[in-house]
């Protein structure tokens, strides 16, 4: 097969996907069989593109022709790639996570569930391989509405509020902000294509430079740039699974992931460090690094810190993209992936932590770790990628943006990194220290040894794993986004 | 009205001359003053006439709903009839000339006969159905 | 100035009933005589058109000897039209009207929108 | 015969049809034939406009009597285009009418053969308004299908369809009135009543004060038929209790028409300098529309009739045709035209899922369609679907007209009214979302509990009009084509 037709199939495998597991709502073992082999063969798919992609290979296809001269097309590139990787390959993770959870749990409309996250990641996966801006603006908004009965799923009162929070603010700063830059950009420079180098520099200038940014840095919602974050946590209302799905596997990175594409494709690096408007980005990246800390610090719910914390580490890669140099851009990208597996198998745990103890607030979880010894010590690991600690995924992405920070002569930017990670530090580790060390409340006795279910333990344990095995792996990663700093 | 000796006589005698005069309208359409509108509505004059005198039953006897419902239609359908007819003639719609192609005007001035009949019908059923329905309205 | 008064009588006539069927429509809310108001605004219009196709020292428009000077025949045709739409209006309007009062047991606007606040 | 007369035909043939729906009286006979004169009708507009797109324009002579003279039928790319989809949608509304358990039911039995009479009749007038060359003409087919149209309204079973319809009568009365006037100065102007030759002839007189006073009482006139935002009030009331099967064919097909009226004036009669350059339309219409966007949009989220809240909607979509068609510019242009396509083929998808509820719930208020998504749930993913469209999210019609008007107001730099393009999308998230979120993610209320899925015969035709909105949502060169080709015609960019 050639690797154009290949590229179609990652596009529809979970398309198709989607329409099987509808098809087996009567039969959940059915229903879930399709999930996790539909996870699997998009997964090999995207993995036997691979080679091809670090050959310096873009396949590329159009399927038809929109408006004249701007079709929906397709184009694999290295940054790409890296996106599909991680999204298709934590689905699988995810699924089988999803599937211990909601069984555990006795969720209702698990088939709507299903089909909603095998349509989200249709959604990722077209924004993973979009050609051009337009293609991504599609798909984004498919994600966005394919992710929001996840959101809703409970019905509640609380639920539907939330989600409503979620809907508006990704839809309204999509369609009030983004699809104004892309129309825009239309205008001025008379394509969309994704183009090395960029395709606005000399049909821009001056101030407007600034504000084309500002419209694509906010309008994609799904960054949480502040003042746009609010609907991650909101969207916390979700059950966990989806809060892997929206932290780690697809949404938020599809954000970052569009604010990098655009930076290194639509502006170009060149131009756009020479404008000087990316300084402002940087700068509203930096705000947003650390007051989302502080937030996070602050609260108490579990899972409401760590989407506080997830706020905070999205922009870290917006801030390599800001940065608009070889070593940021990478270091940026890179931390797509690294995140990722940080965070998924934090919100795993987390998610863990509920089934087997129904507890939510910090302050309830001391001595959880001597209960919930595989766990939490998976916890820990998470935690430390966040941080950035070696010999964990997460100390390389922090490397090369601190890199591209010196570089870029930001040292502003290094000090805000290193104040980052101590606060991440202080509203991460006390929850695996008191797990470990304190002792649980003095009148209950000591609890046996109670894990979450099978599925979800051999799902956390995958992605802790991941964290470690990144760190060994970041090489190949480093190879693979190297295309992308021009080099 | 029914005791209106004078009313009933007289109506009586002049409603034939309505109608004949409604008839009139039509056919001298084509030469004069008139045609299927005028004397639609003058033909319909006479049975509202007759309505106001003898009731409504009375001239619901002459001329039932459902029979003025299907002239109504009727005069639509020879109208437009006329017009395919000239269509099916090789001309175009409502071009009375192909009627008789070998006498342009001979053709017109059947056409327009039979158009001005079409109109005419259904001006007076129409006129006739609002008044009866009207009329009718929380008798019936 | 009196030419335009005087000389233009048949357009002031025409933009008076205007204003008045017009106003009668607005103004008016018993529906029977908002479809008088109705009618008299469509009148006026035909009125126009009449006026329009006047020429001057013309005569009917039928070919006769001794004549040579024909009002237009269009617009008054076109109005023929607009009469027979304006009677189809008319009892449209009045059909409604029955049914309404059918409905509602009242022709007046307020009492109509009264018994809807209140269902 | 056929090939040479089409142009006749298209009007001729529903025509006919209606009087013979009196005769036949049976409710499985009129339908059968009604509906296949329908789709008779729409076959004839589709070779219509490939005959168009080959030639560039058809004329027609009424009766064999020379154009300026006699009555000329005409169809350039913009008259055809209106037909298409005009006969369309009657046809795919109409088919829905079937036998039994049907939308069709909100009518008294004894007054069903009478649907279908005013409905041809009204399709008659509307095309006959697209398709004629002819002032005078304009006003009498407006007229038929006005009338036929407040009777349509009166058929609904409620009571508050009777105000309903004469508060319709008694505007539309007064529209049509003020657009005769506009005719009868043009006429007293230039001596004749084709548009062609009027346009030729407007030049030569030279506008004066009798072309304001005519431009006024056309603009006002057609601004009443078009429910242009201040204009609309007949329109909620009319849409809400009409019928629903009558509500999905008006509001498809009457407002986009008149829409096409204006255009035809504005643009072919009058022509764009006269119009924009001397007397600044572009301003006032602007104006109106983004004023009409805002308030009717907000106002629909208020209501708790949904198909009052979507012909509050219907109002604020006027508002984008307007406003594409006040940038007089090719892109401005396309923006409209395409969106009176788009959006009839939305509103027409949107109101047959109402048709939908109504028949299952006897009731189309918001609170109960409370669940009413896991009940009737093809219907509701069609009413999403269609509500997507309404939006303008990517990948429904709905997106090309807003991509085409931003577009279009970025060329010219008016910023501000992009802007407001996009926010007042934001307003129809919120009336559309009040209404998904209710149907699917809500505890199921009384009625909606003993509700079930819609007939067959009701859901194919509300899904071709929800796939058709989804098909043009991504092939667009059919719909942006012809636009594209009709908006050039408009502005004489080709003769």
């Amino acid at each position: 097969m050639s690797s154009s037709t290949l590229v179609q199939l990652v596009l529809l495998t979970p398309l198709v996907g989607a329409g099987l597991i509808l098809a087996c709502g009567k039969r959940p073992n059915v229903r879930e069989m399709v999930t996790l082999l539909t996870g699997v063969t998009l997964f090999s798919l995207v993995v036997s593109l691979l080679p091809a992609v670090m050959a310096g290979e873009r396949p590329t296809f159009t399927w038809f022709e929109m408006f004249p001269g701007l079709p929906i097309a397709f184009t694999l590139e290295p940054l790409g790639m890296l996106f599909a990787l991680v999204a298709s390959g934590l689905w699988i993770v995810t699924s089988i996570y999803a599937i211990g959870y909601m069984r555990a749990h006795h969720e209702e409309h698990q088939t709507r569930f299903y089909t909603s996250f095998a349509l989200s990641i249709f959604g990722a996966m077209g924004i993973a391989l979009a050609g051009n801006m337009l293609t991504l603006f599609l798909f984004y908004e498919i994600l966005t509405l394919s992710t929001y009965p996840l959101v809703s799923h409970h019905g509640t009162e609380g639920a539907m509020k939330g989600a409503r929070t979620y809907l508006s603010v990704l839809l309204s700063t999509s369609v009030g902000l983004l699809l104004l830059a892309v129309a825009w950009t239309w205008v001025m420079a008379g394509t969309l294509d994704f183009t090395e180098g960029g395709i606005l520099a000399g049909k821009v200038e001056g101030p407007m430079v600034l504000v084309l940014l500002a419209l694509y840095a906010f309008g994609t919602g799904k960054a949480a740039l502040m003042p746009f974050h609010r609907w991650l946590p909101a969207a916390m209302v979700a059950p966990t699974p989806v809060s892997a799905l929206l932290h780690a596997v697809a949404v938020v990175k599809a954000g970052v992931f569009t604010v990098m594409k655009v930076v290194v494709y639509i502006f170009g690096l060149d131009f756009l460090s020479a404008s000087g408007a990316n300084v402002w980005l940087m700068y509203a990246a930096g705000i947003t690094i650390i007051l989302a800390s502080f937030v996070a610090l602050a609260q108490d719910n579990l899972k409401r810190r760590l989407a506080y914390s997830t706020v905070s580490q999205l922009s870290y890669i917006v801030l390599g993209a800001a940065l608009a140099n070889s070593w940021g851009v990478v270091g940026g990208s890179m931390h797509i992936a690294m995140h990722a597996f940080g965070k998924i198998t934090l919100f795993f745990c987390a998610g863990a932590i509920y089934l087997a103890t129904h507890k939510t607030e910090i302050s309830d979880m001391r001595g959880l770790g001597r209960t919930m010894p595989i766990t939490m010590f998976a916890f820990l690991i998470g935690a430390l990628s966040v941080i950035g600690v070696p010999p964990l995924g997460g100390s390389w992405s922090k490397w090369y943006l601190a890199l591209g920070a010196v570089d870029a002569g930001q040292w502003v930017f290094v000090t805000i990194l290193m104040v980052s990670s101590l606060l991440n530090i202080a509203y991460l580790i006390p929850i695996p220290i008191r797990g470990f060390f304190s002792s649980g409340p003095d009148s209950v006795p000591r609890a046996p040894i109670k894990e979450a279910p099978l599925f979800c333990v051999i799902a956390l344990s995958l992605t802790a794993i991941g964290c470690i095995a990144l760190f060994f792996f970041a090489d190949g990663v480093y190879q693979l986004l190297l295309p992308l700093a021009g080099g | 009205m029914t005791d209106h000796t004078i009313l009933r006589v007289v109506s009586k005698v002049i409603l034939p001359y309505v109608l004949l005069f409604g008839l009139y309208v039509q056919f001298h359409g084509d030469y004069g003053p008139g045609g299927g509108f005028q004397a639609g509505v003058i033909f319909a004059a006479g049975f509202v006439l007759y309505g106001l005198i003898y009731g409504l039953a009375a001239v619901r006897r002459v001329a039932p709903p459902r029979v003025i419902e299907i002239l109504v239609a009727s005069g639509v359908l020879l109208y437009a009839g006329t017009g395919v007819l000239t269509m099916l003639r090789g001309g175009n719609f409502l071009d009375y000339g192909a009627l008789n192609p070998l006498h342009p005007a001979e053709g017109q001035h059947l056409g327009i006969l039979v158009v001005e009949l079409g109109v005419g019908i259904t001006v007076a059923s129409v006129m006739i159905a609002i008044y009866s329905t009207f009329a009718g309205r929380g008798r019936a | 100035m009196m030419d335009n008064v005087f000389g233009l009588y048949n357009y002031w006539v025409v933009i008076f009933l205007m204003m008045t069927g017009f106003y009668i429509v607005i103004s008016q809310r018993n529906l029977i005589k908002k479809v008088i108001g109705l009618n008299i605004f469509q009148t006026s219009v035909f009125l126009l058109y009449i006026t329009i196709g006047k020429v001057e020292g013309g005569t009917a428009p039928i070919v006769s000897e001794g004549f040579n000077v024909y009002t237009n025949p269009l617009p008054s045709v076109l109005i023929l039209t607009a009469i027979v739409v304006g009677v189809a209006t008319t009892s449209v309007a009045l059909a409604l009207i029955v049914r309404i009062r059918e409905a509602y047991e009242t022709i007046e606007e307020d009492e109509i929108l009264a018994q809807e606040k209140l269902t | 015969m056929i090939k040479q007369n089409l142009l006749a035909l298209q009007i001729v043939i529903p025509l006919i049809a209606a009087p013979l729906c009196i005769l036949l009286r049976r409710r499985a006979l009129v339908w059968g034939f009604a509906v296949l004169v329908c789709w008779l009708t729409f076959g004839i507009s589709v070779v219509l406009l490939r005959q168009v797109l080959e030639t560039g324009l058809v004329s027609y002579e009424m009766g064999g009597w020379a154009a300026p003279w006699g009555i000329e039928y005409r169809a350039d790319p913009l008259s055809a285009f209106v037909l298409l989809f005009v006969s369309g949608i009657g046809a795919i509304v109409l088919s829905s009418a079937g036998l039994k358990d049907t939308a069709l039911d909100e009518i008294p039995v004894s007054r069903q053969y009478l649907f279908f009479t005013l409905y041809l009749l009204c399709l008659t007038g509307l095309l006959g308004i697209t398709i004629t060359g002819d002032l005078f003409n304009v006003f009498v087919f407006l007229e038929i299908s006005a009338l036929s149209s407040y009777g349509l309204i009166g058929l609904g079973g409620r009571r508050q369809a009777l105000p309903a319809a004469f508060q319709y009568l008694v505007m539309g009365t007064i529209g049509a009135t003020f657009i005769l006037i506009g005719i009868g100065l043009m006429y007293m102007m230039t001596g004749t009543l084709n548009m062609a030759d009027m346009a030729e002839r407007l030049v030569m007189a030279d506008g004066g004060r009798t072309a304001l006073v005519a431009f006024g009482f056309l603009t006002v006139g057609i601004g009443i038929k078009m429910a242009l935002f201040p204009l609309h009030i007949w329109l909620p009331n009319a849409y809400a209790y009409a019928p629903s099967l009558v509500t999905a064919f008006l509001a498809a097909t009457a407002t986009k028409v008149s829409v096409y009226i204006l255009l035809r004036f504005v643009f072919s009669v009058f022509g764009v300098t006269f119009a924009f350059e001397t007397l600044g339309l572009g301003g006032v219409l602007m104006f109106l529309s983004l004023l009409g966007i805002f308030v009717a949009s907000t106002v629909a989220i208020f209501q708790t009739n949904i198909k009052r809240m979507l012909a509050y909607s219907s109002v604020a979509q006027i508002g984008y045709m307007v406003l594409g068609i006040s940038f007089a510019s090719t892109t401005g242009l396309v923006a409209g035209i395409v969106h009176l396509f788009n959006h009839a083929l939305i509103k027409g998808g949107l109101f047959m899922a109402m048709g939908c509820v109504m028949l299952r719930l006897k009731s189309v208020d918001i609170e109960d369609m409370a669940g009413i998504g896991r009940k009737m749930p093809f219907t509701m993913a069609a009413w999403a679907v269609g509500g997507l469209g309404l939006i303008g999210i990517p990948a429904t019609a709905g997106f090309i007209s807003k991509w085409y008007l931003i577009r279009a107001a970025l060329e010219q730099n008016w910023w501000i009214v992009a802007v407001m393009v996009l926010i007042s999308s934001l307003l129809a998230v919120i009336y559309v979302w009040r209404v998904i979120e209710t149907a699917f993610f809500k505890e199921p209320s009384a009625r909606a509990r003993e509700a079930r899925e819609a007939p067959l015969s009701m859901l194919l035709p509300t899904w071709v009009l929800v796939g058709a909105t989804l098909f043009f949502g991504v092939m667009t060169s059919t719909s942006a084509g012809v636009a594209g080709r009709a908006a050039e015609v408009l502005l004489r960019v080709i003769p």
